[in-house]
């Protein structure tokens, strides 16, 4: 298999519906495709086309478009590629086909993603048990609509009298205090 | 007792298998039902100790002050800064204070920074193993007010809730120096007889707790971890 | 007075009588049957009679009036009424056994029956030749008939061969007669012997070929294959027949020729008789087959009598009672084995588990096992005592080491059968046919066994003094053992109190130590039976045979009575061993290895008969120039009872497997056995000045090494009781290595350490016993936090390990220093180095056992246990009060020992001044004032702690601190399994199962000699008449001196 | 010389001994701290903590055995000292050496050890366990060499008498067993290595492995009194090398020198090298140490 990234991308063209290839470096692609490939297109990857090492999972909250973007990123241990699967899922009820069958891995990060954002991975081993937080009962943390600032006024008992400055207001007016005039 | 009232809204979700009550079969046939929190973990809870008379505690209190034993716990990331305290630098044996790997032999207890919900779960578990008399130090701005965790969803903002503290450290990070004049000043306050934090800590029992379990949701220890 | 020539007339005219009965009165056909059999029984049994109340002269019988050779000689004479006495009881018996059978058999049975009785009483009252030859074929032809009226295929098979062999063997008696008959001119067997015609070489081959026949007829090994399927394939009853009849009448047949042959024909006869002994019971060891090992075993126990026969001429003494003895054992034993098949009806030997649904059949069994290996009170026990000590006496080792290597691979078979039966699961139904007149015959000969065992113990020298006074309680209380178990512990310790009361005022000296750890310490160790519910069905009787058995040792004046206890003890400890849970294999390597060790006793003690010409226990300092390896034998014998390194494969497993109950009986006493064994071995040799130092030396040595693998291995158990046995093992090396020293502290050492030892071991196996009663487990990583829940087992125990492990100020402490002491006087340091470092390992498992079962963490299932039963407690409390005096008083027990140590070794004796301090050449110690000054400063040090800490919380089990976090589980918080894992990577390589891997390579290889062995068995008729023209030609070649 | 008599100078012997071993423990610690290059605790810092400790407010208990673990600890401590005689030749600080000779005192040991063991394993804690698993094993190769060692001197003197030894050894420097027997006193030297549990051998309490081993639990007036023994153990231990193989002391400044200096021994190796895991350490007696003991007995028995 002496292809290049650039021909693994074209067969992988003939068979899925790839979106958005951006190639980043020579050894760095993001593609997006489609939620319902993405499985079999991480089984052809890991099975075919030798990305045998998956290197992370993880996930970008697009509130606005209301959409979790998840990314897999998959690498080839031996001619060093990374290849980026994007993935848009809907941000109500969040879900996603699990991947832990093809990577042991895989399942823990499921659980952060799903402790964090809420969003499910049914079938995965442990998804549902607290992973880092103990006793979390909010909405995910992660979250955009979270507010994090409210949640620890309202929890953590937050001492009076502390003052919040912009750190480059603060520091202009502390070093260069004539600088404006 | 506030401290009976375990159960919070979310007591099932946060079920903790290993304090299940079960049942299990003797040598010779019974059914014995186990409660682990009963079973397994004395709860009482701690009492205050009256100092003994006046001289005599003098005594004692110079004693204590003099020789502070530190619990070796790091909670945080200023914890990377207690080790320096006994290397030829700083030297904090030369002031009477030495590391115990135990809480039990320990009368300090430096919180090293940020506390994280589940860290604190520790903490307080530790500091309630070490024995009266015992001090903490709250190192960091993190346990003063938060610090830079200030609006952390998860990180505590102000550690005297939930503990008594003796001496807090300013400081993002405090210093080793700054660690040794935080001694200094414990010291101090130790001869002073105004070191009492394990009986403060006893008195108002109930209100640490009630903190205490407002940010531990899951609350699966015994209320007073002896 | 019925004239003899009424047993043929009654048996020959009752056969054809029966011809005209009418077949359906087969009744009355049995009834006449019977009747005609007991006849002959009352005539043999008048005639007996009539010899035993005075010494009359032999009646010779003449037929038809004349003198041979006109007409055919009887004999009846004491030695023809006893033998036909027994023909013709197991004859009788047997029919009863076969009654069903016969009768379904029909007429022809009962007559062929009775004309095969009949026939044999002949063959051993017959004084003439050809009569005895006609008389042969009848037999055989009888017994061929018996067999086949048996009609299955392979009877058929089997009885085809018989006949083929028989005849073969007839036709070479024949030409033995005639070749007699045309020198000697005379068939008459007196007439011949007068004449003395054995110097002429062509009468030497006629006897020898009459010789041989009759040996043929026994069945000699190799040339026996045809036998052997007679017993497999025959009914029971008619084996027993044959085992008990037809070899018994050819073996007199044999007695009554002999003295027409030359000297050398009695060699043959041994050779050919001890080979069949070795080789029939080799090839049994892979027997499964119940019949069939019967058969290698009967064939084997006629060879070892065929052998004794031959022995005559080396033999001083009568030798027909030897043979007697061992006759009426295996004829009693065998036929009521061979009945025993036929009731249990499974001829799987490990499927016998069966016949423990009917106790009373299993007591059969064990009876008939333990008389066939010649365990008292069986008469064989005296004929093979009288049989060895003659040997011996006679300078024939060879012969006595094969006889008892024949004896010890018999006992293999014999015990794993038994041990099947006793333990072995199975799944099978019970097909156990208990009609009376089945059993009656069994438990008949059973009984008969016993009563014979009394009567035989006046005939051998020395027998008389044997106190049956116990025995009879034992048998008392296997009556009695319908009882609930508390009633028979009374009867029990009461019992054994009386005869505690008996011995221990007459003893002094050593023996007055050993008669307390034995009788005090068998009452002691009973109490804690009290604790069982039911009846407890077999136990009272063996442990008062072990507790009797070594009561005997002390009160031995003979060797016969010492060797006569030292069996019974064994018996009686195999039969409490054997009680445990999963103690099968661990039972029968015991009794194996105790067996060895009984015989390597026996071979010394015929050394010393040999040496001193009597059979006091005093000719032992006698040997003759014999000594060093009649001592050696008798201290590897003892070695095997104290479990010394390469004979202790047995302990742990039968010590660890037992009783709650047994391990302190079997453990803190029964090995003192050994030691007192030892004890007497090392006195025999002479004391301090002894000419052997090679032996003390190697057995100093061993004993180091025994102390060290000991408790090197101890400290890696996970089983608590399995624990305690390695760790007896180790302490029994330092006793045995104290003892090996031949001082005088050597020895205060050794026997303080025997005293402790029973103290602590005892308390700590109780302790242990009652833990694992209560939990049900031997682990020890399942246990745990049980100081909270039984607190006065802990201290008990926790004062026995202190004991144990020599600390200061308990007198355990005093074996500690009385070793420094002795060991540097003696000049061993570095065996003595090994026994401190011995000594300070045993601090890993004392540590172990306290942790790992009453400390650390409780396990959930065990919140509810219950403090041990107080029966458990108060021997325990008992034995620890008098280690809190002797540890306060040291010189009351050290004092007295030193006086009786000081006739033995009045060299290095130990001063005590009047303040209690002992001074030895190098050293001085005061158990009082240690004990008084750590006393007095633990009393000031916990006031101390107590003024300064006077109301801790008490906490429960998992507040400990542990990371901030909590604990789990009690089992994972619980640090016991693989304690010493460190430890174990170190030096772990010492106790590698060597010496296991060494004996179990052994007993494989001696099986599958055994089983190669077998491969000439072909099944084939020719093969087998090859075999035994071959086995005519090859002894006859041997016979003239080689090839 | 009346009962009362006695105990009182028992009492001043245990009083002088106690303080010496505070004394000498901080100034071990001072040295080894300048050894490093820093200042070290002040010399008067373990006067301080025993009040300390013994004056906790709070306390917790396991149970009984736990209770009485530091009463058998201490008894073990005291009892060496009450059976070893402190100044040759002097009535006064002989203590109870008339009880027993040197064997008691190496078996006494024992008595601290294994109700310390107990206490410590009823605490419940599975590192206290595993410290006191290895400290046992660790402890049965130790003895060998030092027993290899008392039977030689035993030879040699022909006694088992502490005060006897240490008086063969009066008279001049030459007298020392270590010049006497060098083989002895080098196989007891490296068996003492153990037996005070410095590095390389101090895996038992292996502070940063398994908290500090047995006394996990261990807290406040408890520990007080484990830390008192501990002063006392360490000289009293120091005492005995000192008499068997060093000339015993004929005042209480030589003493203290000389324990000092026997102490430092093993102080020094510790800081030199770094620790050995229980197997190793278990073999490294069983070699070298091992060899001396058996030369030692052989040059002597011949």
């Amino acid at each position: 298999m002496n292809t290049t990234i650039e021909e693994t991308l074209t067969s992988l063209e003939s068979r899925f519906e790839l979106k958005d290839i951006k190639q980043q470096r020579g050894d760095l692609v993001f593609v997006t495709v489609k939620k319902e490939q993405l499985i079999s297109l991480l089984t052809h990857m890991r099975d075919n086309e030798n990305f045998t090492h998956f290197v992370m999972l993880s996930v970008v909250d697009w509130i606005e478009d209301g959409v979790f973007q998840l990314s897999y990123i998959l690498n080839n241990p031996e001619k060093h590629v990374d290849i980026v699967f994007r993935c848009m899922i809907e941000r109500e009820n969040a879900s996603m086909e699990s991947a832990h069958h093809l990577w042991k891995q895989v399942a823990t990060y499921q659980r952060e993603l799903y402790e964090m954002y809420g969003i499910d991975f049914p079938g995965s081993p442990r998804v549902h048990e607290s992973f880092i937080l103990e006793g979390w009962d909010d909405i995910p943390p992660m979250r955009r609509e979270f507010d994090t600032k409210k949640y620890s006024e309202d929890t953590y008992f937050p001492r009076p009298g502390r003052e919040s400055k912009d750190p480059k207001e603060h520091m202009k007016n502390k070093l260069y205090p004539d600088a404006d005039k | 007792m506030e401290s009976q009232n375990n159960n919070n809204n979310n007591q099932e979700k946060f079920r903790d298998p290993n304090l299940d009550k079960r049942t299990v079969i003797s040598p010779d046939g019974q059914q014995i039902e186990v409660d682990p929190l009963q079973d397994y973990f004395e709860q009482a809870r701690p009492q205050v100790h009256k100092p003994a008379s006046k001289v005599i505690e003098k005594f004692l209190n110079w004693a204590r002050a003099e020789s502070l034993w530190v619990l070796g716990f790091g909670t945080g990331c200023g914890s990377i800064e207690i080790p320096p305290l006994t290397t030829p630098r700083f030297d904090a044996y030369r002031f009477g204070v030495a590391m115990r790997p135990t809480p039990r032999q320990s009368s300090v207890f430096i919180i090293s920074g940020y506390l994280s919900v589940k860290t604190l779960k520790r903490a307080i578990r530790s500091y309630e193993q070490m024995q009266n008399p015992k001090y903490v130090i709250g190192l960091g701005s993190c346990t003063i007010n938060g610090g830079m965790y200030w609006d952390s969803y998860n990180t505590i903002n102000r550690l005297d809730y939930y503990m008594p503290v003796d001496n807090y450290v300013a400081g993002c990070m405090p210093r080793p120096e700054a660690i040794l004049a935080a001694f200094e000043s414990l010291k101090k306050r130790i001869k002073e007889g105004r070191a009492d934090g394990a009986n403060k800590y006893a008195e108002h029992f109930d209100w640490y707790k009630a903190n205490q379990k407002k940010v531990i949701k899951d609350w699966n220890m015994p209320d007073y971890n002896w | 007075m019925v004239t003899p020539i009424f047993i043929i007339a009654t048996g020959l005219g009752l056969a054809f009588a029966l011809g005209f009965i009418p077949k359906k009165h087969i009744n009355l056909t049995g009834i006449l049957s019977f009747l005609g059999l007991a006849f002959m029984t009352f005539i043999s049994g008048q005639w007996l009679f009539s010899y035993l109340g005075n010494n009359e002269l032999s009646q010779f019988i003449f037929t038809a009036g004349a003198r041979p050779p006109f007409a055919i000689a009887l004999k009846m004479g004491q030695a023809e009424a006893m033998i036909t006495l027994l023909i013709n009881v197991v004859g009788l018996l047997s029919a009863v056994f076969l009654y069903d059978k016969l009768k379904q058999i029909g007429r022809n049975a009962f007559i062929i029956y009775l004309v095969l009785i009949m026939a044999l009483n002949v063959i051993v009252m017959t004084r003439d030749l050809f009569n005895l030859f006609v008389f042969l074929e009848i037999t055989s032809i009888a017994t061929a008939g018996l067999m086949l009226l048996d009609s299955n295929l392979k009877t058929l098979s089997a009885g085809f061969k018989y006949l083929l062999a028989t005849s073969l063997i007839a036709g070479v008696f024949l030409i033995g007669t005639i070749f007699i008959y045309s020198f000697g001119g005379s068939l008459f067997i007196d007439d011949l012997t007068a004449i003395g015609m054995a110097p002429l070489k062509a009468v030497s081959v006629a006897v020898f070929l009459l010789m041989i026949s009759i040996i043929l007829e026994l069945k000699p090994f190799p040339a026996n294959g045809w036998g052997l399927d007679v017993y497999q394939t025959a009914n029971p009853g008619i084996s027993s027949v044959i085992s008990g009849g037809t070899a018994t009448a050819m073996l007199f047949a044999l007695y009554k020729i002999m003295p027409l042959s030359t000297m050398q024909s009695y060699d043959i006869l041994i050779w050919v008789g001890l080979i069949t002994f070795l080789g029939s019971n080799l090839m049994g060891l892979k027997q499964s087959d119940a019949r069939r090992l019967l058969g290698y075993s009967s064939i084997g126990q006629i060879g070892l009598m065929i052998s004794i026969i031959g022995m005559k001429p080396y033999i001083q003494f009568d030798i027909q009672i030897i043979l007697l003895a061992i006759l009426i054992t295996h004829l009693m034993a065998k036929a009521g084995f061979f009945w025993l098949t036929g009731i249990v009806g499974n001829t799987d030997i490990s499927k016998w588990g069966m016949i423990r649904k009917h106790p009373e059949m299993l007591f059969l069994m064990g009876t008939f096992v333990f008389a066939l290996i010649g365990f008292p009170p069986f008469p064989s026990f005296f004929g093979k005592w009288q049989l060895i000590m003659e040997l011996s006496s006679s300078g024939h080792f060879l012969w006595i080491g094969l006889i008892l290597l024949g004896s010890l691979i018999e006992a293999v078979y014999l015990f794993r059968w038994l041990g099947y039966a006793i333990k072995k699961e199975t799944a099978t139904q019970s097909s156990i046919d208990i009609r009376p007149h089945k059993t009656l015959p069994t438990i008949i000969f059973a009984v008969f066994l016993y009563g014979v065992g009394y009567l035989a113990s006046f005939w051998f020298p020395m027998g008389g003094s044997i106190n049956w006074l116990p025995l009879a309680f034992i048998a008392i209380l296997f009556a009695l053992d319908f009882l609930p178990a508390w009633i028979k512990n009374i009867i029990s310790i009461a019992g054994l109190s009386y005869y505690a009361y008996q011995i221990i005022p007459e003893q002094e000296g050593l023996y007055l130590i050993f008669a307390f750890i034995f009788l005090i310490g068998g009452i002691l160790t009973l109490i804690p039976g009290f604790t069982n519910k039911g009846k407890r069905i077999g136990f009272y009787p063996v442990a008062m045979m072990m507790f009797v058995g070594m009561g005997m040792l002390i009160e031995a004046q003979s060797m016969l009575e010492f060797f006569f206890g030292w069996e019974l003890m064994t018996a009686g400890s195999y039969f409490l061993i054997i009680r445990g849970h999963r103690s099968m294999p661990h039972a029968l390597s015991y009794m194996l290895f105790s067996l060895g060790g009984a015989y390597l006793i026996f071979a010394a003690f015929g050394i010393a008969f040999a040496g001193s010409g009597n059979f006091l226990m005093s000719g032992l300092s006698t040997m003759g120039g014999l000594g060093g390896i009649a001592y050696t034998l008798l201290a590897i014998g003892f070695m095997t009872k104290t479990a010394s390194l390469g004979l202790h494969i047995w302990l742990p497993g039968a010590h660890a497997e037992a009783e709650s109950d047994v391990s302190p009986m079997v453990s803190a006493i029964l090995l003192k056995a050994g030691v007192l064994g030892l004890i007497i071995t090392f006195m025999a040799m002479g004391g301090p000045n002894n000419e052997y130092t090679t032996l003390p030396y190697v057995l100093g040595w061993l004993g180091a090494i025994t102390a060290l693998v000991g408790n090197l291995a101890a400290a890696f158990q996970e089983d608590a009781k399995r624990l305690l046995a390695y760790s007896s093992i180790g302490q029994l090396g330092y006793i045995l290595f104290a003892l090996a020293m031949m001082t005088h502290l050597g020895w205060l050492t050794g026997i303080g350490y025997s005293l402790s030892h029973f103290a602590y071991k005892a308390i700590l196996f109780m302790g242990i016993g009652a833990v694992v009663l209560r939990l049900k487990t031997h682990n020890m990583f399942e246990m745990g936090g049980m100081i909270k829940k039984m607190p006065f087992t802990f201290i008990a125990v926790l004062m026995g390990i202190i004991t144990l492990a020599g600390i200061p100020p308990l007198i355990g402490f005093a074996g500690k220093w009385l070793f420094y002491n002795a060991i540097i006087e003696k000049g061993w340091y570095f065996q003595g180095t090994i026994i401190f470092f011995a000594g300070i390992i045993a601090f890993l498992y004392c540590f172990r056992i306290l942790y790992a079962v009453f400390l650390g963490q409780l396990k959930d299932e065990h919140r509810n246990v219950k403090e041990a039963p107080i029966w458990y407690l108060i021997p325990q409390y008992l034995l620890l009060l008098s280690i809190m005096i002797f540890s306060a008083k040291p010189e009351w027990i050290f004092q007295p020992l030193g006086s009786m140590l000081a006739p033995i070794f009045p060299q290095g004796q130990l001063v005590w001044n009047e303040g209690g301090t002992a001074f030895s050449d190098i050293g001085y110690w005061n158990g009082s004032w240690v004990m008084y000054i750590i006393g007095i400063m633990f009393v000031m040090i916990f006031a101390w702690l107590f003024i300064q800490n006077r109301k801790p919380k008490k906490v429960k089990q998992f507040n400990i601190v542990y990371a901030g976090e909590k604990p789990e589980r009690p089992e994972t918080t619980h640090m016991a399994y693989n304690m010493y894992s460190g430890y174990n990577k170190a030096l772990g390589f010492i106790t590698a199962n060597g010496i296991t891997t060494f004996w179990n390579w052994i007993s494989e290889h001696v099986t599958a000699m055994g089983d190669s062995l077998r491969k000439i068995y072909s099944g084939n008729g020719q093969t087998y008449v090859f075999h035994i023209i071959l086995f005519v030609i090859i002894v006859y070649l041997f016979s003239n001196g080689g090839f | 010389m009346s009962i009362i008599a006695k105990l009182l100078w028992v009492l001043l012997g245990l009083f002088i001994i106690l303080n010496w071993g505070l004394l000498m423990g901080a100034l071990i610690r001072k040295i080894v701290a300048r050894v490093g290059k820093r200042v070290g605790i002040r010399w008067y810092q373990p006067w301080l903590s025993l009040p300390m400790l013994y004056s906790t407010r709070s306390s917790i208990s396991h149970g009984v055995m736990y209770y009485l673990g530091p009463v058998f600890r201490l008894s073990g401590g005291v009892g060496i000292f009450l059976f070893m005689p402190l100044i040759v030749g002097s009535p006064y600080f002989d203590n109870f050496s008339f009880a027993g000779d040197v064997v008691v005192i190496l078996y006494f040991q024992f008595f601290g050890m294994l109700g310390m063991a107990l206490g410590a394993g009823e605490g419940g804690h599975p590192y206290s366990t595993i410290g006191i698993s290895r400290g046992l094993a660790q402890f049965t190769t130790v003895e060998v060499p030092l027993t290899l060692a008392v039977i030689s001197l035993a030879i040699q003197y022909d006694t088992l008498s502490i005060k006897e030894i240490a008086a063969a050894q009066q008279g001049g420097i030459t007298n020392w067993t270590l010049f006497t027997n060098p083989l002895a006193t080098a196989a007891a030297l490296l068996s003492m290595l153990g037996i005070f549990r410095h590095a390389p051998f101090n895996l038992v309490q292996a502070p940063n492995e398994i908290p500090i081993g047995p006394p996990t639990e261990y807290h406040g007036t408890y520990l007080g009194v484990l830390r008192t023994n501990g002063a006392i153990l360490h000289v009293i231990e120091a005492v005995l090398f000192m008499n068997l193989f060093f000339g015993g002391a004929g005042n209480w400044i030589e003493l203290i020198i000389k324990t000092f200096f026997i102490y430092f021994f093993t102080v020094f190796i510790g800081v030199v090298f770094p620790r050995f895991r229980i197997e190793q350490s278990v073999v490294w007696f069983l070699k070298v140490p091992l060899v001396l003991g058996i030369l030692a007995i052989l040059f002597m028995a011949i």
